[in-house]
Formats: structure tokens, sequence, C-alpha cells
């Protein structure tokens, strides 16, 4: 690694600040992406600003509409232990592995938004609402390709307020070396209609499959996917899948989410 | 001494304290007092030449303490190989100059091209990147039949060709083995590929090289399967260090596999530069590093045809291999697709006519050696392939056509100038076929599909020849070094022994196996033996441990050492005695005169050589301490018969391994709690190989799987409980222990019994038109396969 | 990676042509370039960074037009050292012709990518060369005519946004 | 460089580390604990498992300054006050759990914590638990067996021993 200075500020507005000064700073949330990023060199900031020192980042509560609203510093073992929303916590459960789950945060992995990270399709079927320090920001408006977003430079995501669907499920399918998703997609039956989210398929990341969820809406099961297909193109082809594979394994696992819901 | 400290007691192993309470002493945990770190600068392109190499920024670097380029080495060795193939027209192979930092060209992404030492390691780094190199790069060769057709790129522009060798084994066959082909009732044709794998030790190398100029001796702490090789190697052919003034250590090795046999440049480097910049140097690999430049494995293609009668005997067998170097020979390269791999492919069978083609090619990858099994599952693999292959085509069933044709008779001559001196390959089919419950697999198919699942079933044979072996022969076959195997028995006057072996234990357990053959022998606890190993200082000249023949070898030196220690012994207790040497016996740690009630204890008699005022000072030396040497007869050929059962998804692809069983005849055994072990973990490479692990390059010669992202190592849930047997036992005739080697049967049975089992279960549901899928099966290949890709 | 596309731009080939030859135009159209010096006859050095996730590396090469056939094509190409990263290299024929008093830019990308780039990250290359491909003939569209009121909003298009790389190259010319 | 101070197998330690500093490296180097391994750089084979809090955590892949103030158990730390292995440790040596003992520091801090949140584990969620550590000596098959023993549970049935 390139040496940096390492900053654990404890309040939300230190670490803005901290990262809104003429320092090249980057925000350090569990680290389990950004760490072994830097330890390639492939990255070179000059200060480090971690996150895991502020508290009030921390933590799972409810709303008063009923959203659960995890702190962006909330580790993936945590939202795990959760329950309140059985299928998120699933999802959390299988993210990386359990020393890596300890660490990695929500906030990190959607700040980050890796094309196969598990996070951005349940926020995204979810219809979550991503809080910053400076605003909220609606899941359809927030990713914007891969590793884009709609943060801005130095905008930390402090809290993800999630809709708890009436039914959900993730499916995700192991890209066997990585254990990131070659495939996942969360399907989320809303009172107002279903929404399906897509990861690791797409070259431009997370993406919702408007088509499902048009057929699911009117018919919440695996049998109403039958007649439709899922384009190969844009899907991602690397040593571990074709970009065919890809679009083939996107219906099969919205199937099975849909009957597992 | 009780029967469950000795041999074939599941003794647990003394070492693991240390391991599990984080006091291992590995490479990497030894710090010599003002060592400073050394940091490769790599080639990022796979061919290129070298224009210029410019430094001067980066010596002049916080930390830099020193800089080595390719320039630095000239008058330096090159980095040798160990072997030298003759090929079938009685030319010796090709062998390119592999300098140990690249000089002029680099050849391979990885490929070191200057070393950087500093305070700390960041800022090695840091100065490296300052580095300027001026690179022309050009075309890169991959594709090994690419490579040797006309005009194609070389890798060295000094050969003639990218073609190290054409071998042809045995050539007197060749007609023959053509006709027999040409006129047999029936002929299974299959082509394939063993695919490149990385050998992935946990622990990745390591060299720290120290020098005192005060007696001008010279150290290296590496992460070595045999120190002394090393020491030959690079003290003899490198360095120029002659021996005696060269000291090489492997301590705790976490690992080898066989990746940590080869004589490396980063060795080399580490104990140069600690000389040239008078301060201790250390190296750690990081995993990305180990990625692109330890020896690869495997990576053959393959087409074999097998000739059968209409009954399905067996008539001739011919292959076509081409077998990837890489851009240069590492230590044992052109062995492997040779002697370790042409001479094993008679298998389990009476085939009375094979003819072996390899083709090694030059190409602009990493380097590829032995990796666990070396050449035997590349054998395995394509033979067991194609006789279920044949099986199906012949409509009959896979273990009646393998039984049909096996080996019945011993001692057994292949054609392919092997002896097998014992086995019974019925006796480990019938276990097989015992533990598999075959007769139930109807319904577990039909419960699997009541699940919408494939379920399939593989078998297969495997037989391999380790212990390597007579040096009077490997030196005809073209091996540059002697594999016999030596040990000194050394007693102390307390009646305690150290046996110093030149094996090397990186994970085999030697430390608790070991002392149970002497134990058994002498009749005293394990726990008054202690084992030595891996210092040349302290050890005898060994070669190390691979190819399984640490016991069969190694272990059989400890026992001439052994008995010639018991024979001094039985001499000095005659005296005590006053009794003739020839009716002394050695039992339960005592010396007894036989037919009398005489007895002196094994203590007694270790103190009166080491105090000998009651001794035969006349006769024989104080002392008991003897060295041995093991030059073996033969190969030993342990041979199994494994299967495996799997489900796969058809939906998606994804095959899941239901059962796996082992039957093997490893003839004797010392430890079979360690020897279970061994099968185990062979057995999980072997499935990673089947299902999970590609080493995968673009044709530009960029490595595609260079960290565990993308490189798929199997995991726990990856694998099921194995079911492992070595009751089948026929004891290897030419070794005192009668015992054969197990630590790569694993590796070599299990991935033909996957890819069998996978092909079963789709045939099972209809696809009748798929008879093969390359390795690694991962789902998307198997839904290809099941969607006519 | 390879890849093709076109774009169509309201100007003349002509017009189109020489923006292809203009330094600022593609310093301006490169995404990430930071520095750009040199010519079309010589060969320009460029300094681009590249982010993507957490990684963010500085690549400095050389960008060179060659098998130029006035105004009908030439081909872009470009390599650049990443330091730690390892290295890109690209190239793009690019193709004019008319249409409806229109110019239609075809082009034909190839992209690859050499060490660390290659070793750990084999399954975003394609999708990333992708969009740098697109983003660069977007931003010289953009250059060309303008940005439309949309793109002008869109904070992520030129990414280092200083006013004058936003504003129309033939404004620029012009004034 | 910083000052952090930790409790590390309940003795206080401090030392000056730089922002870049890895736990991993602060304990092999400046603690001269060298039982916990590094042997990938991408997080994934879990040679490095210490537990900061009582959780397992990545030691490479976490930075000492973040452990400030932490209290963090590693392999040195597991061993029964007199020495001797403790219940974990000793289910590894007895069912062979372990060859070349590389990754076995890790297998150990995870199996601890594995039977701290599940003191009765599956089979299967031993599997399961162990993705982010890998061996490549054992294929996992006396890892599993041990764990299982080491949790109470009669492993007799297991195959081959």
């Amino acid at each position: 690694m390139y040496n940096f200075d390492l900053e654990r500020p404890t309040r939300v507005a230190d670490a803005v600040k901290l990262l809104s000064d003429s320092v090249e700073s980057q925000p350090l949330g569990g680290g389990q992406t950004l760490i072994p990023t830097l330890k390639q060199r492939l990255a070179s900031p000059d200060r480090l600003v971690s996150l895991g020192a502020i508290d009030e980042m921390k933590g799972i509560c409810q709303d008063d509409s009923g959203r659960l609203c995890i702190g962006g510093a909330t580790t993936h073992a945590a939202v795990a232990a959760d329950g309140s929303y059985p299928a998120l916590s699933a999802m959390a459960s299988h993210i990386g592995d359990p020393a890596v789950r300890n660490r990695g945060t929500i906030g990190g992995s959607l700040a980050n938004n890796d094309p196969a990270a598990c996070y951005p399709s349940a926020v995204l079927a979810s219809n979550a609402t991503v809080v910053t320090n400076a605003r909220e920001i609606a899941a359809d408006d927030y990713f914007e390709g891969m590793f884009s977003t709609a943060l801005d430079e130095g905008e930390i995501i402090t809290e993800v307020k999630f809709p708890v669907p009436e039914k959900a499920n993730y499916q995700k399918f192991l890209q066997p070396a990585s254990r990131f998703a070659l495939v996942g997609v969360f399907v989320a039956k809303h009172s107002d209609g279903v929404r399906v989210a897509v990861t690791g398929a797409s070259n431009n990341g997370v993406f919702r499959w408007s088509e499902a969820e048009a057929a699911l809406s009117s018919d919440f099961s695996a049998g109403a996917l039958s007649d439709l297909t899922v384009s190969a193109d844009d899907m991602i082809t690397d040593l571990h899948g074709s970009a065919a594979y890809r679009a083939h394994l996107v219906k099969v696992l919205t199937g099975r989410a849909v009957s597992a819901a | 001494m009780p029967k469950d400290g000795g041999i074939g007691a599941s003794n647990k192993r003394r070492e693991d304290v240390r391991f599990l309470t984080g006091k291992g002493r590995y490479t990497d945990d030894i710090n010599i007092h003002g060592q400073a770190y050394a940091y490769f600068l790599r080639s990022d392109v796979a061919h290129g030449t070298i224009n210029s190499v410019d430094t001067s920024a980066a010596s002049a670097m916080d930390g830099v303490v020193g800089i080595l380029t390719g320039a630095d080495f000239e008058g330096v060795g090159s980095i040798p190989c160990g072997w030298q193939v003759t090929d079938r027209f009685g030319e010796v192979m090709q062998e390119p100059a592999h300098p140990v930092l690249a000089q002029g060209k680099v050849r391979h992404v990885g490929d070191p091209i200057a070393m950087v030492i500093a305070e700390s390691l960041e800022q090695a780094r840091t100065a490296a990147e300052a580095i300027e190199v001026d690179i022309s790069e050009l075309p890169a060769v991959v594709d090994m039949k690419e490579a040797l057709k006309d005009g194609a790129t070389k890798v060295h522009d000094d050969l003639t060709s990218n073609l190290c060798y054409d071998w042809g084994f045995v050539e007197e066959n060749r007609d023959a083995v053509d006709e027999a082909i040409k006129g047999a009732d029936h002929v299974t044709t299959l082509e394939l590929v063993n695919q490149r794998l990385v050998a992935n030790p946990m622990e990745p190398r390591v060299a720290v090289g120290d020098y005192n100029a005060g007696t001008d001796d010279s150290t290296l702490y590496t992460t070595s399967q045999n120190p002394h090789v090393i020491r030959l190697l690079m003290g003899a052919f490198v360095l120029g260090i002659p021996e005696h003034k060269l000291r090489v250590v492997a301590p705790d090795v976490g690992g080898g596999f066989g990746t940590k046999i080869f004589h490396y440049a980063e060795e080399a480097a580490c104990t140069f530069a600690a000389k040239r910049v008078g301060r201790p140097v250390k190296w750690t690999a990081s995993r990305s590093e180990a990625f692109m430049s330890d020896a690869h494995g495997r990576d053959h293609v393959t087409k074999i045809e097998l000739a059968m009668d209409k009954d399905g005997n067996f008539l001739a067998l011919r292959t076509d291999t081409h077998a990837n170097m890489g851009a240069y020979l590492s230590t044992f390269a052109p062995s492997v697709p040779t002697w370790l791999h042409g001479t094993l492919m008679a298998g389990n069978y009476k085939t009375p006519l094979i003819y072996v083609n390899v083709k090694a090619v030059f190409t602009n990858t990493v380097p590829v050696d032995a990796y666990r099994g070396a050449g035997r599952p590349e054998a395995t693999f394509q033979l067991e392939r194609v006789i279920d292959k044949a099986a199906r085509e012949m409509g009959m069933d896979p273990i009646k056509l393998r039984r049909k044709n096996f080996v019945t008779e011993f001692p057994y001559a292949t054609p392919v100038a092997v002896e097998y001196d014992t086995g019974d390959y019925h006796a480990t089919m019938d276990k097989l076929e015992e533990i598999i419950d075959r007769k139930g697999f109807a319904a577990r198919r039909a419960e699997s599909e009541k699940n919408g699942k494939l379920r399939g079933l593989g078998i297969n044979c495997y037989i391999e020849a380790c212990g390597i072996a007579p040096s009077n022969l490997v030196g005809q076959l073209g091996a540059r070094a002697g594999l016999y195997e030596s040990a000194t028995v050394r007693v102390n006057a307390t009646g305690g022994v150290v046996v110093m072996t030149g094996s090397h234990s990186h994970g085999q357990g030697h430390e608790t196996s070991f002392p149970q053959v002497i134990a058994e022998m002498i009749g005293i606890d394990p726990s008054m033996v202690e084992i030595v190993h891996g210092d040349t200082a302290n050890t005898p000249m060994g070669m190390g441990t691979y190819g399984s023949r640490s016991l069969a070898v190694g272990g059989s030196a400890m026992v001439k050492a052994a008995e010639k220690v018991i024979n001094k012994a039985k001499k000095i207790a005659a005296h005590l005695m006053e009794a003739s040497e020839g009716d002394i016996e050695l039992k339960d740690g005592a010396f007894t005169v036989a037919g009398t009630d005489k007895s002196v204890a094994w203590g007694d008699v270790t103190l009166a050589a080491y105090v000998p005022h009651n001794y035969p000072l006349e006769e024989i030396e104080p002392g008991l301490e003897e060295t041995a040497f093991y030059d073996p007869a033969n190969f030993t050929y342990p041979a199994g018969a494994y299967s495996c059962e799997v489900e796969v998804d058809p939906e998606t692809g994804k095959v899941t391994i239901e059962r796996f069983a082992a039957a093997d005849d490893f003839g004797n055994i010392v430890n079979p709690m360690i020897v279970d072990g061994q099968v185990h973990g062979g057995l999980a490479q072997g499935i990673g190989q089947a299902l999970l692990e590609n080493c995968a390059y673009d044709d530009d010669g960029q490595l595609l799987s260079g960290s565990y992202m993308d490189y798929a190592m199997p995991r726990a849930d990856d694998v099921p409980f194995y079911d492992v047997d070595h009751s089948c036992q026929t004891p290897c005739t030419h070794n005192p222990l009668g015992v054969k080697g197990c630590g790569e049967a694993g590796a070599i049975g299990s991935p033909p019994s996957v890819v069998n089992a996978v092909v079963d279960a789709l045939q099972s549901a209809g696809h009748k038109d798929v008879y093969h899928i390359d390795m690694p099966l991962t789902p998307s290949r198997v839904w290809s396969a099941m969607n006519g890709g | 990676m390879e890849l093709s596309d076109e774009k169509t731009i309201a100007a003349s080939v002509e017009t189109v042509w020489t923006a292809l030859l203009d330094p600022e135009v593609l310093k301006a159209s490169v995404p990430g370039c930071k520095e750009l010096s040199g010519s079309a006859e010589e060969g320009f050095q460029a300094t681009v960074v590249q982010k993507v996730g957490p990684v963010k590396a500085t690549f400095k090469g050389d960008v060179s037009l060659t098998e130029m056939v006035e105004p009908e094509s030439l081909t872009i190409t470009g390599a650049g050292k990443g330091g730690a990263a390892g290295f890109a290299k690209g190239g793009a024929n690019v193709r004019l012709s008319e249409a409806d008093g229109q110019t239609v830019l075809s082009y034909d990308v190839e992209a690859k990518v050499g060490g660390k780039l290659a070793q750990l990250g084999s399954r975003i290359i394609d999708g990333f060369a992708k969009k740098m491909a697109d983003q660069f003939f977007e931003n010289f569209k953009a250059q060309i005519e303008g940005p439309s009121d949309e793109e002008a909003s869109d904070e992520d298009a030129p990414e280092d946004s200083d006013g004058a790389a936003k504003k129309s190259w033939i404004k620029k010319l012009v004034s | 460089m910083t000052k952090v101070s930790m409790t590390v197998n309940g003795k206080s330690v401090s030392g000056n580390v730089e922002g870049r500093t890895l736990l991993s490296a602060f304990l092999r180097e400046d603690l001269k604990l060298t039982g916990t391994h590094v042997g990938c750089d991408t997080s994934q084979c879990g040679a490095c498992v210490v537990h900061v809090n009582g959780e397992a955590v990545k030691a490479c892949t976490m930075l000492a300054g973040e452990a400030d103030g932490a209290d963090v158990t590693t392999i040195e730390g597991m061993a029964n006050d007199d020495g001797s292995l403790n219940a974990i440790q000793q289910a590894f040596q007895d069912h062979h759990g372990l060859q070349c003992g590389f990754c076995t520091p890790g297998m150990v801090m995870s199996a601890a914590s594995l039977l701290k949140d599940n003191p009765k584990p599956s089979e299967g969620e031993i599997r399961e638990y162990l993705e982010g550590n890998i061996c490549r000596c054992t294929g996992y098959h006396n890892i599993v067996k041990a764990i299982m023993a080491a949790s109470g549970q009669d492993v007799s049935a297991i195959a081959a021993e």
C-alpha cells in the first residue's frame, strides 16, 4: 500500500468535513474491497476517513412508516442477524464469508456499487431510499452503471431505508472463485407491484428486469415468466460464464426467487 | 513396545501442537537482524524486447539499499533444468537459457526484470515503480499448436523453433500400434484438455538470503520440498558457491504439492543479493505474485485412441499430446509429460501395444512443471475417460470392461517400459463396489430426478508410479540427479534416537510416522525418536519429498540406517551378555540371548556405546550412529478404483458431488490416519481440477486468473465427506517396509470419476451426444454442453 | 474487447474531420484526460486518470492518429502505462460519411489491458472498455454539437468539468 | 506514525503504526505473533483470521489503526491457561484436521467463532461457515469432522479415520 493518514472521526459531520477539505481523501467503510485494492496499489488516497467509529451510523430500527432503517456503517453480519426483513437478512448472510460480514458494511457496498455485489439488487428491488449526509436518493435514481452512483465526492451514505415488501426473496448463484454473485436476483412483491433487480449479470451493473416485473405484478408465480426471454446484449462474459449463460440464469433465478418468496 | 504406537497405529501428530498454537516456524516467520526487503519488478507483457532498464531515479529513493537487473547477473549461471529428454529421433531437447533476471527479453507476464532491495517492502515497491523499463512488445505465443506452425514467433530467438522435443514412446512400437488400430473392430477416439492449474500451497513462497562475510558462508532460508537439491542446483549451476559454503534451510513449509520442488530465480537472487549488499535479504511472495511466478501444473492437449476387438479386449492405444513447458524449462519440467506420463499409459490394463507421442512446446506463459501427480493424472485422465467413452460406444458396463482388461499376473511388464511388481486390481474394484452400493444407485437416481436433478455415477481406476526411483534408470532417461534418499540414525547415550532424513515434511507428518517405524524396529516408545529434516547443515544429502517417495524411499533409507545401528548394538549387547552375536535378538526395547533369560536393556547398550568402559573396543568403535543411502530397485505402483456420484442441476448446469469413494492399494500402511488425510487432500485437489480450477491466459499472454477472485479454489462446501479405504494391500516387493506411497493417489484418481459421473448424468437425461466436457466442469460449461454448445 | 457502433453528428464531414485532429477536442473527449500535448502529425502525449470503483489509476502514454484518409477515415490508437496497475491500450478505426447533411461517424474499437488490471479485473474490463469508448464518442459529439440541455446538467459528462470543455467546440472556434 | 493501543490475548500492548499498517502486520512484525498467517491478498484465504472484540475478522483486511482500543485474540491466545490445547485445538489434533498447518490458525479462529454462535452446527453449517477459509491439504474432511467433535457431537459414524 502507498501510505495514507487514517482518520477515525466519531461524528458524521466530522467525517464529511475531513472528506471535503483539500487533502485527497476517501471514506473507508468496512474496507473489505478498498483495503485489498489499496494493497494492490490500485489507488493512492492521501487520507482514509474511517466511518467505523461513527456510532450514529450503526444500527437497525424501524421508522414510523414501517421502513427498516439501517445505518450506513452497519455490518452485513448485523443485518443478517436482524431478521425483521427476512429476505434482506438472508441475502446479507451470504455476502462474502463470516469474517468479511463482520467488517463489510451496507454503506460501503452501496457506495462501491460493484456490478456483482448483492446489496444493490436488494435496494433496487425493495425500492429503498439511500440517505446521505446531504439528501435522500431513491433507489431508481441512485445506481448509475457499474461502480457508478449518484453520490457526489465526499458524500456519505448514513442510512438506507427499506420498505418491507409483502414477499421477497434473493437468489444468488455463486461465482465459484470470488463468491460474488455470478448472477443474483432479488424479487420483491410490494402492495403496488413487483420489482425484480438483477446483479452480477450486466456490464451496466444492477438493473431492473421490467418485463418480469410486469408479468409478475399480474401473476406472482414462476410460471408467469415462461414466455419471457432475457437479452444477452450487454451481459458480462468472463471465465465463469458467457453472456448467454448469464442471461439464462437471470430467468432461472427469478423463477426460483418467486417460488421461494 | 505396544503395537498401538508402532507401524499400523494412527498416532496423533506431534507436529500439530506447534501448528495449533501458532508456534510453527515458517520461512516468513524468520527475521534476521539487519535484514532488508526485496521486491521484484515483473514484466506485465508476455513477450518483449528489453530496450533499457533505467534504475537511476529509483536508486535515489528513500530506503533503497540496492537494485539489481539482468546486467548484474551476467556471468552468473542460468537457472538449470534437471532433466534432459531425448526425442524420438535421438536428438536432445532444446534447452534455452533461463537468466535469474531477464536479459534482453521478457518471456512471460511475471518474468522478473529487476530486484529492488530496500529498508522496507513498501519502499522497495515504490522504488520499483520508479524504474523506467522500455520494452518493445512482441507478439505473444500462447496456443501450443499455433506455436509450432511455421513462421510462429519464437519464444527464444536462439532456438530453432518453439518445439522443446518431439518424444515418441515406445518408438519401436509405432508401426505396430498404427497397424493394430487400423485393423481393430472398434476404435474409440477422444480429444481432451488437461487444463493448466496452479498448485497454490497456502503458504506463498519466501526466500531469505544471508551472507557471513567473516566466514564467506551463504545461507538461504526457503520454502522448499528439497533443500539439498536447491543447494546443489543453486550452488553449483547458478551462483558458483561450493556446497560446503552454502547452507539451505527449509523450515516449516506450508504445503508444496510439487511447486516447491523447483529452484526458483528468487532464491538465487536473494542469496546473491545478500552478499552484494551486505545485508540479509528477504522476499515474501504475495499471492498475486505467486500466480505469475510459481511453476504451474498440467496443461496438456491430447488426442487418444483406444482400439478393441468386438468383445472389448484392448488391442492398442495411441496418444498424441501437446504439453506446455511455458517460457523456460523449470527444474523437472521435461520429465513430466514423458517419463512420468508416457510410462503410465498402460494403466491397470494389459493393452499389448501402446504408442505415446508428446510434443513439448515453449509459450509465453509461466513455466509448467510437476504438480501433485505430475504426468500421472494426465495419463489416468485420458485413459479412464476414453475407456468410459468406449464402454458407452460398445454398450458395455464400464466396470466389466475394465475388469476384462485388468492386469492380473505380477510382475507385469507393460509395453511402456515399466514393470509392476505387485497389485490386485480386482480386489480394489471389489472393495469399491462394496463401498458404493452400486445396486442402490438406481433408487438414488430416481430420488434425484424427483427433485428435478440429474444423477450420475462415474467409476475409474488409476495406477501410479511413485517412490521415484532407481538412479541408474532415471539417469538413462535423462535425469541429471540421483533419486536415492538418505538417513542418519543417531542414538544418544541415554537411548533416544534422532533421525536426520533427506526427506522433507511439509504437511505429510514425517515427524510422527517416521518415529513409528523406528519404535517398531527397536521396541521403544515413538516419543523417544526425533526427526530432523529440512536443513542441509544437519541432514545427509537427500533428494527431498515429492512423487510420494518419502516413506518408500526416505523411510527405506531410515530402515537401512537403523538396521546398521541395531546390528552394531547387537554386537555391543553380545559383549555385555558374553554371548554370541548371532544369538542376540532385539525385542520390546531389550536385547536377549535366544533360548536364555539373559537380557540387557536398549538404554544400557546405548550407554555402553558412549561410555565404553565395558566395551569391545578392539572390535568396534564407540558411538551409535549410522548413515544409509537407499536407492530403490523399482518404482512402487499404488493403484485403486474410485467412484463419484454427482447431481447436476439441469437448469443451471451446476454439479454437486454427492458421494466420493476411493479404494486404494498402498501396500503396507504405517499410519492409517495420515494416509486417510493424504487421500482426502488429493481428492479435493482432483475434484478442484474437475469442477473449479482453471489457470487462464488471454491471446496476448495476459494471465486472467491472477488471484483467488478468479482462480476457484475448492472450499469446504464444494466437497463431501469421502469414503476412503486402503484395506486392499499388496505390499511392495522391493522395499523393506513394503510401502508404496499415498500422497498423489487422490489427485490422480479423482478427476476422471467426476467427469465420468457428469457425462453419465447428462446421458441419463437424453443428452446422448455428450461424451466429454473439458475441465473444469463449470456450471456454464455443463449448461452449454446440455444446450448444444 | 471489440465493439462497433456509430454516432450521428450534426455537422459536416469536414467539420468532424477537423475536430478529430484537434488536440483540444481530443483532450475533452478522452474520458479522464488531465493533460494532452503534441499534435496530430507528431502524436500526442496524454495523462489520463481513470476511476473504477475503488481503483484510481493514472495512465501516461501516447495517442496517435494514423492511416488518415482525409476526410473519410483514420485510426486513433492510444497506449498508456498505469504504474502498479499495468497498462491499457486501445484503438478505434473511425469512418465518416455524410447522411442528410449530417455526419455518420462509425467506429470499431478494440481495447486491451495488461498486468494487474488483466489479472484482477477480467470480469469488468469489457464493460468498462465499452463504457469508455461510448463516452469518448459521446464527448466528441458533444464537443462539436454543444451539449444538449440535459447533458449540460449531467455532472458526470466530461469529468474535468471546467466550463470551457462544455461549450460547443464550434462556438469556441467562431467566438 | 500514530500510536495504537489494544489488548492482545489479554495483554495490553501498544505500538507506533503508519496509516497503512495492517492488523496482520502489526501482530506479526511488531508483536512477533507470527501464528497469524497471510496467504493471499484479496481477503479470501482466511489464514489471517483473528478475533476483534469477539468477532472473527481477516487481519490482513483491517488496518491496525482501526483496532485501536480493541480486544484482539490470536491463535497464540487460544490454548488453555495451563498451555494445553483447548477443545477445538485438541479436536483438530485428534481428528487430523491439519497437515501443513499454514491455514490452521485461521481455521481454529473461525471454528471458535462458529461454535460461539452455533454450539452444535451441522455438517452443512460448518462447511458453509468455512467458506472464507481455504485449506489446500486436508480436503476439509477432517476439519469438518474436528469441528463437529469439538462441539461434542459423535463423529464415529463419519467415514474413515
